[in-house]
């Protein structure tokens, strides 16, 4: 057994895709952070201080993690759902009685989307009362505030596709305060959110777009931002 | 030892995670259909409502069509009493009458209504049915039948 | 080190359990068990019937655009063998609408895309059409069937039967109903009496027990306002007014020497065909039985006289009694109905009239929108609608309320507990009670659950037939009029079905006898109670009908000339009585049944050529009637006829 | 003479905005950098990580088994709910909008709010993070009771008592290392905190209150509902 396994790491093949050895010592260690490249965004070594779960309770990893699960998911979901009214409502009974685990990915998506508004919310407290946004972090917050923004912008653009009674009256709810903003300003911008006045067939397709591919895209760069700067602000 | 400890927790997790979505998802058993009367005045229970919810589709077709073409003779009840029995000799056939209707078949009892008594060597006071009723017509009527003389076994 | 590795074991493994969990679930669905069971129940049947394959199945019917899984478990639907199997696999009775082509849910409801049962079934909070108890599976039929007697549907027919009688769309907006003529309460005031009045608009059904009046559960002070509002409306339509009593009637003597003329007018003119009497004889109009203590003596006598001119509408014929007959009828009336039980109670307290009684009757009489039925003092339009029904089936949950009242929450529970009990979900109801049966209830909710917005393809509605616009002109039409023909009779499409459709009545029937019949009618079945009245017409009056009818009511189509001789008619007899046995239903010469007409004179009643055609196919002319239809070859209905019309 | 400089290894580049050291002449330079302890990431941080996700997921997981996503009538724009409620996310806001006229409670108010978040770390103030009563302590509470006061008496006009009792809890919380002072325990934490700690310490209560509100207390027409008599 052993034979084989030594064999097949030490196989061109396998050399090809892993260029470190089996991680156990310190060189392979670090060799293993840098030359993956999911993991090379963390340095080879990290303070002891920073594995206290107590001090930053994961919150910033975990709401990444919310957004992994989120992609997954809701890639799934893209397949067995149509933007259109009334089909809309339509898929989601289809996912709820068709297709398989159709309504666990439903499920899932959907507590993941709810928890990771809260989990974004606080992981700005925790940054915030551990006094970590001052200088030279100022610009990380701001991009963290965004992002806390975006995160509730796509929560709240997925709560519309199911098209059902409690997602059209949210939506409906939700854009009618974006109206109250002065200068015909509010109306041109919930016009422009919905593709009418009112939630309609228009205001669905918008939604979906923003929701599959506008948003999460800002997002991930914003993230690719904010990781990157936690990293050089000598973080984990 | 410390393996079998972690199989016996994985396994008592394992389980009370199913038993919890058991409990979660349990589908109810099947309600009884119809309407609850209101509470606030007794209900007066009524024959034909009853009958709605007993009879199946084809015997509450065949009760209709019984009451329209059949009970002149035959009585509401399927006795033979109908208003017009008197009138008649042989007395119309009673059809509550197990033993005799259990013993005919659904094909004779077809033939019956449809070609009348003259067709099957029995009063001719019996209208053959055939010209009026349809086919699937003149079958509804045969399960009200069975329904009045249910074979017994 | 170590610690945490089995930390990460642990957490591990479960990560993977319950990743598994989700799909383990969906391996063990409900619905296949079902087929498995079914696999199970058909593999031990002696008949060979095919095993269902495992999978969702759904039937996906474009035109109503619904996709129905029932059929993933309701696997025998098309199985002969399994008609007394258990449900889900039993066989569907044999109907007229198969449902691979209208799939389930549109008749029977529920939710079509759901795949186990309390899903499918509907009973959930967020599906408001669970599949409907058999009761209510009527409803479905009137989503196309627009007709007023839908086939095979009883209950809705009846439904629809009642919802114009009570003349519901008084109040209510709903499709397909005609209003129903109604009295107007003009000259109210001079017509009946007070007691009465008051005792009538408390409980209506109480004087006369099928009145289409509602009971509007009138406290006794609302009754009293609206009584006194409604007793100062003395004048009659058109300023029409009371001559007053003929002098023959002032008296008691006098009246008592007109009581025998009288009873004999009363009962030559068939009151009762229409009237009844104490609850017994038609059913057409009000009852008469205690009308003299309703109704005064000079109301009667002008209302006989010419009833249209005091009542505009009403289907009355204004029978040609002259004055000294006249006084008869009402001077028998007045000595025969009178309410003995309400005469001997002590009068009601002299009425101080409230002086605001005139504006809270009217307010009163506004509240409970009285003129959506009745006209009065020139208020024709009903004022206040109640809710519009005209989409009630398709009603959602969330828009109705239930009030306190814990009883089903179900569109159906709901309907009919408020059609039985109006107010029960709260007391600013108005809508009054009809005293309606479970039963009638439930089958006017099933006639309101088919009023729905649903999309049905314009292919699939059955319409009823359009209005007749008969209205003959000229003498006979003003004869017509005059003697109210449409109230019992139907001529082209127009008029009720109390007796004979006259549309093809002179091909039907002689000339002398139809002549001969408005002189003497008689009943030409044995058994029933109403029958034409004696409407004492002038010879000259008969031969402006008779004349008009042979113009008109005629079809040349049905002329036929049927060789009568002895071969035919012996030839007929056998038929009669041997091969066909219409003794059991008609009699001749008192023997035989009473289910059809009496046929003793009929070869001096009716026309040969009509003989021959009805025999041929008696539901071409009345599709109503139970006449078993033979299947006559020419030859035996020509000498069926020949032997009818031997019969002189 | 030799005297240590030492040179404070902070990521604070204001506190210490340069890490150069003075050195006199003839001094004999020897910078001693403070040693933290390091570990490897791999299999260190990277086990820890795995370990957190997988239980979030698990905990997900068993959430999603157990219960459904809501699904409710398809969309009918002809019937408004109610109430009408947004994502929970919204309902504080909501709530602020049940109070203010819609500009100030659906635009001014969240807009301020973020504006503010974002600008925090831009000024520069008190960058030492010292208490709010360390020093002018007569000045701080006399600014401190005006501008709770003014905040007070507006909020009272609007009868938004859902802010109004958080912000004097709040203050009441403040002032209590004034007229308590003490070292240790609960005051003498509260005594360290500085005033922007207060302020979004003041914020997030308020935050949850409002969305708490309009989550579970709030009923047909917007009334007060107790969630035990049905939450909507």
């Amino acid at each position: 057994m052993k034979h084989v396994m030594g064999r097949l790491y030490t196989s061109q093949l396998w050399r090809s895709m892993f260029r470190h050895g089996l991680p156990d010592s310190n060189r392979t260690r670090a060799e293993t952070i840098f030359y993956n490249f999911f993991l090379h965004i963390h340095p080879t070594k990290v303070r002891k201080r920073s594995l206290r779960y107590t001090y930053t309770w994961g919150l910033g990893g975990l709401s990444f993690g919310l957004f992994i699960v989120l992609t997954v998911t809701g890639g799934l979901l893209m397949l067995y759902y149509r933007p259109s009214v009334p089909q809309a409502y339509w898929d989601m009974k289809d996912l709820q009685f068709v297709v398989s685990s159709g309504q666990f990915l439903r499920n899932m998506h959907r507590w993941a989307a709810h928890a990771m508004v809260a989990m974004v919310f606080l992981h700005m407290l925790r940054v915030f009362y551990t006094g970590s946004y001052r200088p030279p972090k100022e610009f990380n917050w701001a991009v963290g505030v965004l992002l806390l923004v975006l995160t509730i912008l796509l929560s709240y653009t997925g709560y519309l596709l199911p098209w059902d009674q409690l997602a059209f009256w949210g939506i409906s709810v939700g854009t009618n305060m974006a109206r109250a903003i002065p200068f015909g300003l509010g109306e041109k911008m919930s016009f422009l959110l919905l593709g009418g006045n009112i939630v309609g067939e228009n205001a669905l397709v918008r939604f979906y777009v923003l929701h599959c591919f506008i948003l999460p895209v800002a997002g991930c760069v914003l993230m690719g931002i904010h990781f990157w700067r936690v990293r050089k602000d000598g973080g984990v | 030892m410390r393996a079998g400890g972690l199989a016996r927790q994985s396994s008592f997790t394992f389980l009370a995670l199913l038993l919890l979505i058991a409990c979660a998802r349990h589908d109810d058993a099947p309600e009884n259909g119809g309407v609850r009367q209101d509470t606030l005045e007794p209900s007066s229970s009524s024959v034909s409502t009853a009958d709605v919810a007993n009879l199946t589709y084809e015997q509450r077709q065949g009760q209709h069509l019984f009451l329209k073409y059949c009970q002149v003779c035959h009585g509401a009840n399927g006795r033979g009493d109908g208003f017009n029995a008197f009138n008649l000799s042989p007395k119309p056939r009673d059809f509550t009458d197990h033993r005799y209707m259990n013993a005919l078949s659904d094909a004779r009892l077809l033939e019956t209504v449809s070609q009348g008594g003259k067709g099957v060597n029995k009063s001719v006071l019996m209208p053959s049915w055939g010209g009026r009723l349809r086919k699937n017509e003149q079958g509804y009527i045969i399960a009200y039948l069975r329904y009045l003389a249910p074979s017994s076994h | 080190m170590k610690k945490l590795r089995l930390t990460f074991a642990i957490s591990s493994l479960t990560f993977l359990v319950m990743l598994a969990i989700s799909p383990l679930k969906d391996f063990f669905r409900e619905w296949k068990w079902y087929q498995y069971e079914y696999n199970e129940l058909v593999s031990d049947l002696p008949q060979r019937v095919k095993p269902a394959e495992i999978g969702i199945k759904q039937l996906w019917i474009q035109k109503l655009d619904r996709i129905d899984r029932c059929v993933t478990c309701h696997l025998g639907l098309n199985e002969p063998a399994l008609r007394e199997a258990k449900q889900p696999f039993r066989t569907h009775p044999k109907i007229d609408h198969d449902y691979e082509d209208f799939g389930c849910t549109a008749c029977h409801e529920g939710q079509g895309s759901a795949t186990t049962y309390r899903e499918s079934v509907g009973k959930v909070v967020f599906w408001d059409k669970p599949v409907f108890p058999t009761e209510f599976m009527e409803a479905s039929c009137a989503k196309c069937h627009k007709e007023r007697e839908v086939p095979h549907a009883p209950i809705l027919t009846l439904g629809r039967k009642l919802i114009e009688e009570a003349n519901c769309i008084a109040c209510h907006q709903m499709n397909g109903f005609e209003k129903q003529w109604t009295p107007s309460l003009d000259g109210i005031g001079s017509k009946v009496n007070r007691t009465w009045l008051v005792n009538w608009l408390k409980h209506p059904k109480a004087y006369f027990g099928k009145t289409k009046m509602p009971n509007f559960l009138l406290t006794d002070e609302e009754a009293g306002i609206l009584t006194d509002y409604l007793m100062t409306f003395k004048s009659f339509p058109n300023n029409a007014a009371l001559d007053g009593l003929p002098p023959a009637l002032a008296s008691e003597e006098e009246r008592a020497k007109l009581l025998e003329l009288g009873s004999t007018r009363f009962r030559e003119a068939r009151c009762i065909s229409c009237h009844p009497i104490n609850g017994r004889g038609g059913y057409v109009a009000s009852d008469l039985g205690k009308v003299a203590s309703k109704a005064t003596a000079e109301w009667l006598y002008g209302y006989i006289k010419n009833p249209k001119r005091l009542q505009p509408g009403v289907e009355m014929p204004r029978y040609r009694f002259n004055d000294m007959e006249l006084a008869a009828v009402v001077a028998y009336i007045q000595s025969e109905y009178v309410d003995y039980e309400t005469a001997e109670l002590p009068e009601l307290p002299p009425q101080i009239p409230n002086p605001a009684y005139f504006e809270q009757g009217q307010a009163l009489f506004k509240k409970y929108n009285c003129s959506g039925c009745h006209e009065l003092g020139g208020m024709k339009k009903a004022e206040e609608m109640g809710p519009e029904l005209k989409f009630i089936g398709g009603k959602k949950l969330y828009e109705i309320d239930f009030g306190s009242s814990n009883i089903e929450q179900t569109l159906p529970s709901y309907l009919v507990t408020k059609i039985k009990n109006p107010r029960v979900f709260s007391p600013v109801m108005k809508m009054p009670s009809y005293e309606f049966t479970n039963e009638e209830a439930q089958a006017i909710t099933v006639a309101m659950l088919g009023n729905t917005d649903e999309r049905i393809p314009e292919e699939l509605k059955v319409y009823p037939k359009p209005q007749s616009t008969y209205s003959p002109q000229g003498e006979f039409g003003t004869l017509v009029e005059d003697l109210a023909c449409f109230g019992c009779h139907t001529m082209f499409g127009r008029g009720r079905l109390v007796a004979t459709d006259l549309t093809l009545e002179a091909s039907q029937a002689q000339k002398g006898w139809i002549s001969g019949y408005f002189k003497i009618p008689y009943s030409l079945r044995p058994i029933l109670t109403e029958r034409m009245p004696n409407l004492f017409a002038s010879d000259a009056e008969i031969k402006v009908m008779v004349d008009y009818m042979e113009k008109v009511f005629i079809a040349d189509s049905l002329e036929r000339n049927i060789r009568a001789g002895r071969d035919e008619i012996s030839k007929g007899r056998i038929l009669y009585y041997e091969k066909h046995g219409c003794q059991a239903c008609h009699q001749i010469n008192l023997k035989g049944g009473y289910v059809g007409p009496a046929l003793d004179n009929v070869g001096s009643r009716l026309k040969p050529g009509w003989i021959f055609h009805w025999l041929k196919n008696p539901q071409a002319f009345k599709p109503e009637s139970i006449e078993p239809n033979n299947n006559l070859t020419d030859e035996e209905a020509e000498a069926l006829t020949a032997f009818l019309m031997s019969l002189k | 003479m030799q005297k240590d400089l030492r040179a404070e290894e902070t990521s604070d580049a204001r506190k210490s905005p340069t890490r150069i050291a003075f050195m006199k002449h003839r001094m004999a330079a020897r910078v001693k950098r403070e040693s933290e302890e390091m570990v490897m990431t791999f299999p260190n941080l990277v086990v820890r990580e795995l370990i957190a996700f997988e239980i979030m997921v698990i905990v997900l997981a068993v959430v999603s088994l157990v219960f459904d996503a809501p699904l409710e009538w398809m969309a009918n724009p002809d019937h408004t709910p109610n109430p009408a409620k947004a994502p929970w996310y919204f309902l504080g806001l909501q709530e602020l909008l049940h109070y203010f006229p819609p500009v100030v409670g659906g635009v001014i108010l969240p807009a301020l709010a973020v504006i503010a978040l974002i600008v925090i770390p831009y000024f520069k103030i008190n960058i030492k993070r010292e208490g709010l009563w360390k020093e002018n302590r007569k000045r701080t509470l006399v600014i401190l009771l005006v501008s709770v006061g003014i905040v007070s008496i507006v909020l009272f006009l609007f009868r938004v008592y859902a802010m109004l009792i958080p912000t004097v809890a709040v203050t009441l919380f403040m002032l209590l290392p004034y007229f308590y002072p003490r070292e240790d325990g609960v005051v003498g934490r509260l005594s360290g905190r500085p005033l922007s700690w207060w302020i979004m310490t003041w914020f997030v209560v308020i935050v949850i209150v409002l969305t708490t509100i309009g989550t579970l207390f709030r009923g047909p027409e917007w009334s007060w509902t107790w969630p035990w008599n049905g939450t909507y």
